[in-house]
């Protein structure tokens, strides 16, 4: 059954926008240097990282926007799926880094490691890194979700959580010993599947991929918020103890719906790394996944294509901000953040809706609960 | 302090957006017409986030030294055009925002860069995109790039002759060492280069104790407490502090108040200079040591000259100077030489230029660019003064070449770097007679 | 006798009269100086010749000051307090405070006091120097070694009691078998008996440092066992350090040092525990103010660091107004800085309220977010108004240094930060409990419309509840300015330790937090030895998570129905 | 399964509270309360503010745990299960404040409620089924929400909220009905046919009422149980415990 839902309905054209728009920039950066149509390079590798962006976006607006659950460490597992393909990477290097070993990455070389940790085992393969870019922050986000939700842990408190548990995380991989790189990172990265990162051609297979990813992952997430198990969300959202007194375990839908979230965020993660081509703790940065809750909020959470759209605009901000005003931009991104929760609270979407008089008179939310979140 | 420097444009990345583009186009200077195209000047550096506290102070050292530049006529005719973008110590911003520099505006040089997770993030745009790349700190080694001129210090020129001072009889004889330093690549490679060096000296590894701290620690009751044991076993001890900047401030202020006088343990810092020293009362701290290549406290006309206008141009009358302004003031004029030299400002003739180049260096010596992109330098020891200056009480005899690849692992013990014809490779080994890996050749 | 020899004749002689009186000064007692006044006046007529003949060289004992090395500058200083040169104590002194200087050119050596400038070698004033032609007489931590050693050779002699004991403690820090006999006479004469210890202490030092040779194995002994009852550091590293030691002295040490060591490590449980104590109270005055504005009030506010740093901003402003107005009252402008960055933060924290969170009530996830991008305005305007980097606050001297508590080292500036953060916790809780406007407050966060009803003005408690939280945020920042870093980053360095404290400790109970503190502060530093720092605190994180999983309220739960529902 | 209305407690109850107590910091908000309830029994509690009617909801569905005391339905102990066990044993719950489901549709409200599976995991890829149509056709009707079936739950008026909060433990068909104050901001005339509609839930479920209005429980004609300060003061029909001096000096004759 499809519930006339109307959050979910710009899902599909979020979805077409950013595949068409991202592969015909990544076959415009293909044309000829003169040709007026001509993409450049670093635009093509700007593109892309906003995808990966939006995909967090997504990510986060699935568990915050249509769950209710204000996650503050989301970067965790993007910064996880991010490592898992920069580990890859780092074996695609081979004997070409700067020591020329087959066997061990440049920087456990530099350490005087003699040996690969086991847990680098098996990332030769493209196939296992991708798997392991979705099984880590899958894995994490299982543990944590069965610890936090089966407690009952809630609003705030899961937030700080969160954020407790991407901290964590960070001081971790910082730790040179944790044999990740320590604060370095993973950096220096030659090419993946055979395929040279610095060529054009990859680049805009990249590109056209992350977005194909984006697509994907929008369209799998209308499918499910479309399902009983979407209204399930929302259902428990809005009412949580209702569910639990109908019979439901609110604890496994959210679990699933956290999961489901972090394996996003993952994927976003390692499209992200093989455009930018490094990959250090600061992902983990408490910072960064409140950032990615901004971009959700600027767009509008409780839609699909808010998320993005925010993300989008966000970082396009700035980039064109750190390099026009890059004495005065952090007042520009805080004024924003400050700006959009006072008068936007729904969002570049919000103003969309308000914008149809159509939809404006669907709903008239209520402030229940101090957990409720006005959604519209 | 735009107002200083007219050739500051407002930053834009016309592809992309034709209103920042016009926006920089408002501002370029009437200059340009007269005598031509301006050169544009990169300049990298974060002023916001954790590093701005370190890096703003190189934004600003650039802007005057190319507001002077400009003042002698620009450089082959041409005005110097700084560009001056905002990574916001975000290591992936450090690559956008190189990408954009190198691709959108076509910069001749850049001039950035502090940290080594951000110089290893850029690493691979300068090499693909062939620019270059004047990093102006002190690092780790092991990295010889054709792209990147290193006019900061490499091990060989800081942490062995400081640990030098410390085993002499000047230093105090130290035979016990306490190597502390923040987790992360700097310290890890140079605290495993001293210990290797250390072993050589006779210096066992029961009298070495080596403690890694986290970024920002601010709690250093513990270790210090713990560093004060380790001393009291009879012999000498010395530390030698590879604690990042920030942190050091706490650091010094516990050992400060534990009383560790500079008599008892002394403190050799590699990243402690007179812009941290600015942010703590110094009088308990009085004797500790800093190795550098370059003291503001250093009496020569040149460094005279440089501070008076570094006070000039920030209309701060008490503005410290420190070791990578140096550096930057070194790289850049360098670079002006080289351009001069070549009469183009052509990427690859620029680099081939840039070896040999000499410059005086603001202490009285002259500093040259070797082939493997690093420079001579002097190292001076410092000790800390009441007014938060140092006082040099030890300098080495001749200007020490840097190496950039440390004889001290095993597996750079024979590399070199040489970017001349015929060898023309950053990581040549000397005895297998070959290019090791690929991409640095 | 040509010029070089006349000077050195003069010179040697006066070198053998300094050494002669030396020998007669450590013979006699202060009482008896004036028989002494011989060797002083025939030391005057010298330096008078010195004077007035060709060579002009100055006082020769006092020329290795101005050698270029520092080995002749310690070793000049060394000398001179052996020999009891006359103006020994005044150039010494001068030396250590960097009033010494000598000419650029030619011989000589002044000092520069506030009073004047005076010939180091006669005291007598001197006028017409050009300043720019001398420089100071620099010192290395050789020479630093050498000069405290000078004092405290000279100090040993010194009329008040507790000089001397300083004079013998400081000689523990760096014995010297050299100052044996000096050691021995002072003990005779000695009657104070903590001065007495002391340099019962230094003798033993001196005895079994290196180059003391030829000491009987029963002095060795004997020294050995007064530094097992000294039982510190300083007194194992002495032991350990006994240069070829004969066996029964060796084995006397080993037991000693076995002996300190178990007290050591006795006394190190209780230095944990002040180390932990002191993390803990920082967490505390940084956490208070979040305990109010977020356990209290319910408000998320992301810009509490930022509080915390404009009060650190706050007593760096005042400091230096106080300084520049009274110098070297840097304690007064910290006292003054309490009330100032209160007000101030508070003040800030009412703005805040009114101009943005007000409008957010309800939405605690928000607030979060438009606080957040507040703390990055805030962050931002400190940079661009004071400049990116660290700004020096002076931490005024009754904080500096540590006191000793049997073997447990306080340190006065952790000292005070406990008093302080536990002064601030009575009074909040004294304020929330006592008053009718801790009263209002709790009333407006249980019912706010009841307490509306009840005609208590909601708004206005609202916004003073705030700039409560907010001004204790600005007295945290001055506890932290003494010492952490004061840059704009001050407060990101605190915001998540500081919500760890407070969701661990029980919103809405500052007893909780008080708790929260100090478990989290001494548990990091139980851990930190055995772990590593940066182990520790990924621990104590993850100890968080799984605690808060088991209890999601807190240490401290508010309890009821209302909070269930 | 039916019982006439007013069956004395049997032996063979249905829901059995005993010696329950439960304190909130220090309050005591049940004391030693017991009550049976039989098969198919409706009944009404009442009681003043604070006399513990909530609470008691809140100990049988599991909210919150007793301290002492035992709590059976069917003979299975009920203090060991949280709320969704409790609720799938058979015990719906409406609440005082009407909860529903505000972003969902009334029929998506009422699909959620459903007796039938309830994974998390399996609701991803159910479809609505004819018996599933069914069934919400006939509780849309019964609640007479059919007109507003497809509009948001969160746009409905506070006497329609209360029917489909009854219409989801229509949907949910437990065995046993806790109804919390149904008719709180009711029209005269809804509340009669919400007293009607629980007559007639009534023929095939047990029910507990919680009711302040005395007008409603009349017309439900059941059995009363009076709580007070958390135990229970009087059981007994309308008549009798209106008859009661000590119902009548705590709670009626205020």
């Amino acid at each position: 059954m499809r519930l006339p839902w109307r959050p979910l309905s710009g899902a599909d054209w979020a979805a077409v926008c950013v595949l068409s728009g991202g592969s015909a920039l990544a076959l415009l950066s293909l044309l000829p240097e003169g040709s007026p149509l001509h993409v450049p390079q670093f635009a093509v590798g700007l593109a892309g990282k906003y995808l990966a962006y939006a995909i967090l976006a997504v990510a986060v607006d699935l568990v915050w926007g249509f769950a209710g659950i204000l996650t503050l460490g989301h970067a965790a597992f993007f910064a996880l799926g991010g490592y898992a393909m920069g580990m890859y990477l780092m074996r695609e290097i081979g004997t070409r880094g700067v020591y020329g070993n087959p066997n061990l990455p440049d920087f456990m070389v530099f350490l005087s490691w003699d040996h690969l940790p086991w847990y680098w085992y098996g990332f030769s393969h493209l196939p296992f890194a991708l798997l392991m870019a979705l099984l880590a922050p899958g894995a994490l986000a299982g543990c944590f979700g069965w610890l936090a939700f089966r407690s009952r842990v809630s609003g705030v408190y899961l937030s700080i959580i969160t954020q407790a548990l991407t901290y964590a995380l960070m001081l971790a991989f910082f730790r040179n010993d944790m044999g990740f790189g320590g604060n370095n990172g993973l950096t220096d990265f030659k090419d993946v599947a055979g395929a040279n990162l610095h060529q054009p051609g990859t680049r805009a297979a990249l590109l056209a991929l992350t977005a194909l990813a984006l697509a994907f992952c929008l369209l799998a997430s209308r499918a499910i918020l479309g399902s009983r198990f979407g209204a399930l969300l929302v259902a428990v959202r809005d009412a949580e103890s209702r569910t639990r007194f109908i019979g439901y375990r609110p604890e496994h839908i959210k679990l699933l719906v956290w999961v489901y979230s972090a394996l996003i965020a993952g994927v976003g993660g390692a499209f992200y790394v093989i455009q930018v081509g490094i990959i250090n703790p600061g992902e983990f940065a408490p910072g960064n996944s409140i950032e990615a809750v901004i971009w959700v909020a600027v767009g509008g959470r409780g839609t699909l294509w808010g998320p993005v759209l925010g993300a989008l605009l966000v970082n396009l901000g700035k980039t064109l901000f750190t390099g026009l005003l890059p004495e005065l931009w952090l007042y520009a991104l805080g004024l924003l953040f400050i700006l959009t929760t006072l008068f936007l609270p729904r969002g570049v979407a919000g103003l969309w809706r308000a914008a149809k008089p159509a939809g404006a008179a669907e709903v008239t939310p209520e402030m229940t609960s101090a957990d409720h979140e006005a959604v519209p | 302090m735009s107002n200083d420097t007219p050739m500051i444009s407002r930053r834009g990345f016309g592809q992309l957006s034709l209103a920042a583009a016009a926006a920089a186009a408002a501002v370029t200077p009437a200059l340009a017409a007269e005598k031509g195209e301006p050169i544009k000047i990169g300049i990298l550096h974060s002023l916001s986030g954790t590093m701005a506290i370190s890096e703003t102070t190189l934004k600003d050292v650039m802007l005057m030294l190319i507001a002077e530049q400009n003042k002698k006529g620009g450089v082959l005719g041409r005005p110097l055009e700084a560009v001056v973008v905002d990574p916001a110590s975000n290591w992936p911003l450090f690559a956008e925002k190189a990408r954009e520099l190198l691709s959108v505006d076509k910069v001749a040089a850049v001039f950035g860069c502090w940290t080594s997770v951000s110089r290893k993030s850029v690493l691979p745009v300068f090499e693909e995109l062939n620019g270059i790349l004047f990093y102006p700190v002190q690092y780790e080694g092991q990295e010889c790039s054709r792209n990147v001129f290193y006019t900061g210090a490499a091990p060989n020129q800081q942490a062995i002759p400081a640990v030098d001072y410390l085993l002499s009889a000047d230093g105090g004889s130290a035979t016990r060492f306490v190597l502390a330093g923040t987790d992360y690549v700097y310290p890890r490679t140079t605290n495993q280069i001293l210990q290797a060096y250390l072993g050589t000296k006779g210096i066992k590894p029961a009298d070495i104790m080596v403690n890694y701290t986290p970024f920002g620690q601010s709690d250093w009751q513990g270790i210090v407490s713990q560093i004060k044991a380790f001393g009291s076993a009879g012999k000498k001890t010395a530390v030698v502090s590879t604690v990042n900047g920030d942190a050091n401030v706490p650091f010094y202020k516990e050992l400060g108040n534990q009383g560790i006088k500079s008599t008892d343990i002394p403190v050799m810092a590699f990243s402690v200079g007179e812009e941290e020293l600015a942010g703590i009362d110094t009088k308990p701290l009085v004797g500790q040591l800093a190795a550098w290549n370059y003291f503001e406290s250093i009496k020569t006309p040149a460094n005279k000259a440089f501070i008076k206008q570094w006070h000039a141009f920030t209309k701060k009358p008490k503005r410290t100077t420190n070791d990578p302004m140096e550096a930057h003031y070194i790289g850049f004029n360098m670079w002006v030489q080289a351009v001069q030299k070549a009469g183009t400002i052509d990427h690859d003739t620029v680099i081939d230029t840039l070896i040999g180049i000499k410059q005086p260096n603001l202490t009285g010596g002259v500093a040259t660019m070797l082939p493997n992109h690093h420079i001579t330098k002097p190292v001076y020891i410092g000790e800390i003064q009441d007014n938060g200056q140092f006082n040099v009480v030890w300098k080495t005899p001749d200007l020490v070449p840097g190496k950039a690849w440390s004889p001290y692992v095993a597996e750079t013990r024979n590399l070199i770097g040489d970017w001349r014809k015929p060898i023309d490779c950053g990581n040549y080994d000397t005895v297998a007679k070959r290019c090791v890996g690929t991409k640095h050749g | 006798m040509g010029k070089e020899g006349r000077c050195s004749f003069l010179k040697k002689r006066t070198k053998k009269l300094l050494f002669l009186r030396s020998r007669a000064v450590a013979r006699v007692s202060d009482r008896r100086r004036g028989a002494l006044l011989f060797f002083k006046k025939e030391v005057l007529a010298l330096l008078f010749l010195l004077f007035i003949s060709p060579c002009h060289a100055e006082d020769p004992a006092l020329a290795g000051l101005r050698a270029p090395d520092y080995d002749s500058v310690a070793a000049t200083v060394t000398d001179l307090a052996a020999h009891r040169h006359p103006r020994a104590r005044a150039i010494i002194t001068a030396l250590r405070d960097g009033t010494l200087y000598a000419p650029d050119e030619g011989p000589g050596l002044y000092i520069l006091g506030p009073a004047g400038t005076t010939d180091a070698a006669t005291g007598a004033p001197v006028s017409g120097l050009d300043p720019d032609s001398l420089s100071k007489v620099q010192q290395n931590n050789r020479v630093r070694i050498a000069v405290a050693g000078a004092l405290a050779l000279l100090d040993l002699s010194a009329p008040d009691a507790a000089t001397r004991r300083e004079a013998a403690e400081a000689m523990v820090a760096h014995p010297d078998s050299g100052l044996l006999p000096a050691l021995t006479t002072a003990l005779a004469q000695e009657t104070d008996p903590p001065a007495h210890a002391a340099m019962v202490l230094a003798r033993a030092a001196a005895l079994l440092s290196s180059g003391a040779s030829g000491q009987s194995q029963q002095a060795q002994l004997d020294a050995v066992a007064a530094l097992r009852g000294e039982g510190n550091q300083q007194a194992r590293a002495i032991l350990l350090g006994i240069p070829n030691p004969p066996p029964a002295v060796r084995d006397a040490a080993r037991s000693a040092i076995a002996a300190i060591d178990l007290q050591l490590r006795l006394w190190s449980v209780g230095q944990g525990v002040f180390y932990g104590a002191s993390l803990g109270s920082v967490l505390l005055i940084a956490a208070l103010g979040l305990a109010i504005t977020f356990g209290v009030m319910g408000v998320i506010n992301m810009a509490h660091g930022e509080l915390m740093m404009i009060g650190a901003y706050v007593t760096w402003l005042v400091q230096g107004a106080t300084t520049a107005a009274w110098p070297g009252q840097a304690g007064l402008g910290l006292a003054l800085s309490v009330p100032a960055a209160f007000l101030a933060c508070g003040a800030l924290g009412i703005a805040i309220e009114r101009g943005l969170i007000r409008f957010l009530y309800g939405r605690p996830l928000e607030t979060l977010l438009a606080t957040w991008g507040l703390s990055l305005v805030l962050q931002q305007a400190v940079r661009s108004l004071f400049g990116p980097t660290n700004v020096s606050v002076i931490t005024p001297a009754f904080m500096s240094g540590a006191v000793k508590l049997g073997g447990i080292e306080i340190t006065l500036n952790r000292l005070v930060i406990i008093v302080f953060a536990a002064v601030v916790m009575l009074a909040l809780t004294a304020l929330l409990r006592l008053t009718p406007l801790g009263l209002q407050m709790r009333a407006v966060t249980q019912n706010r419309r009841m307490a509306a009803l009840m005609g208590i003005r909601t708004p206005r408690v609202d916004a003073l509840t705030f700039g409560l939280g907010s001004g204790v945020a600005g007295l945290a920042g001055v506890a932290i300015s003494q010492i952490d870093n004061v840059s704009p980053n001050l407060g990101q360095g605190y915001i998540i330790d500081s919500f760890m404290v407070v969701v661990f400790g029980g919103v809405g109970n500052l007893w909780g937090t008080l708790a929260g503190a100090l478990s989290l502060g001494i548990a990091n530093k139980i851990l930190e030895p055995l772990a590593g720092a940066v182990l520790a605190k990924i621990i104590v994180l993850v100890l968080i998570i799984l605690f808060i999983q088991r209890r999601p309220r807190g240490l401290f739960p508010l309890r009821g129905r209302a909070v269930e529902s | 399964m039916t019982a006439p209305i007013g069956t004395p407690a049997t032996p063979s109850s249905l829901l059995y509270l005993d010696a329950v107590s439960v304190t909130f910091d220090g309050f005591r908000a049940l004391n030693k309360l017991s009550l049976v309830l039989a098969h198919g029994e409706m009944r009404a509690i009442i009681g003043p503010n604070g006399a513990g009617k909530t609470t008691m909801m809140d100990v049988i569905t599991g909210k919150t745990r007793p301290d002492t005391g035992e709590v059976a339905f069917r003979g299975v102990d009920l203090t060991r299960m949280d709320e969704p066990a409790i609720a799938r044993l058979g015990i719906g719950r409406k609440f005082q404040k009407p909860t529903v489901f505000e972003h969902l549709t009334v029929r998506t409200n009422l699909l959620l409620s459903l007796k039938g599976g309830r994974q998390a995991f399996a609701a991803l890829f159910a479809r609505l089924t004819s018996d599933e149509a069914g069934r919400i056709e006939a509780i849309l009707a019964r609640t007479r929400l059919a007109p507003h079936a497809n509009r948001m739950a969160g746009a409905l008026s506070h006497g329609q909220k209360q029917w489909l909060e009854i219409g989801m433990l229509l949907g949910q068909d437990p065995e046993l009905l806790l109804v919390d104050e149904p008719v709180a901001g009711m029209t005269d005339a809804e509340t009669m046919q919400t007293a009607d509609l629980l007559r007639d839930i009534n023929r095939t479920h047990s029910v507990v009422v919680v009711e302040h209005d005395m007008a409603f429980v009349r017309a439900l004609g059941v059995r009363v149980t009076v709580l007070h300060e958390g135990s229970v003061l009087a059981e007994g029909s309308v008549e009798q415990v209106s008859a009661n001096p000590r119902v009548v000096e705590v709670y009626l004759g205020r």
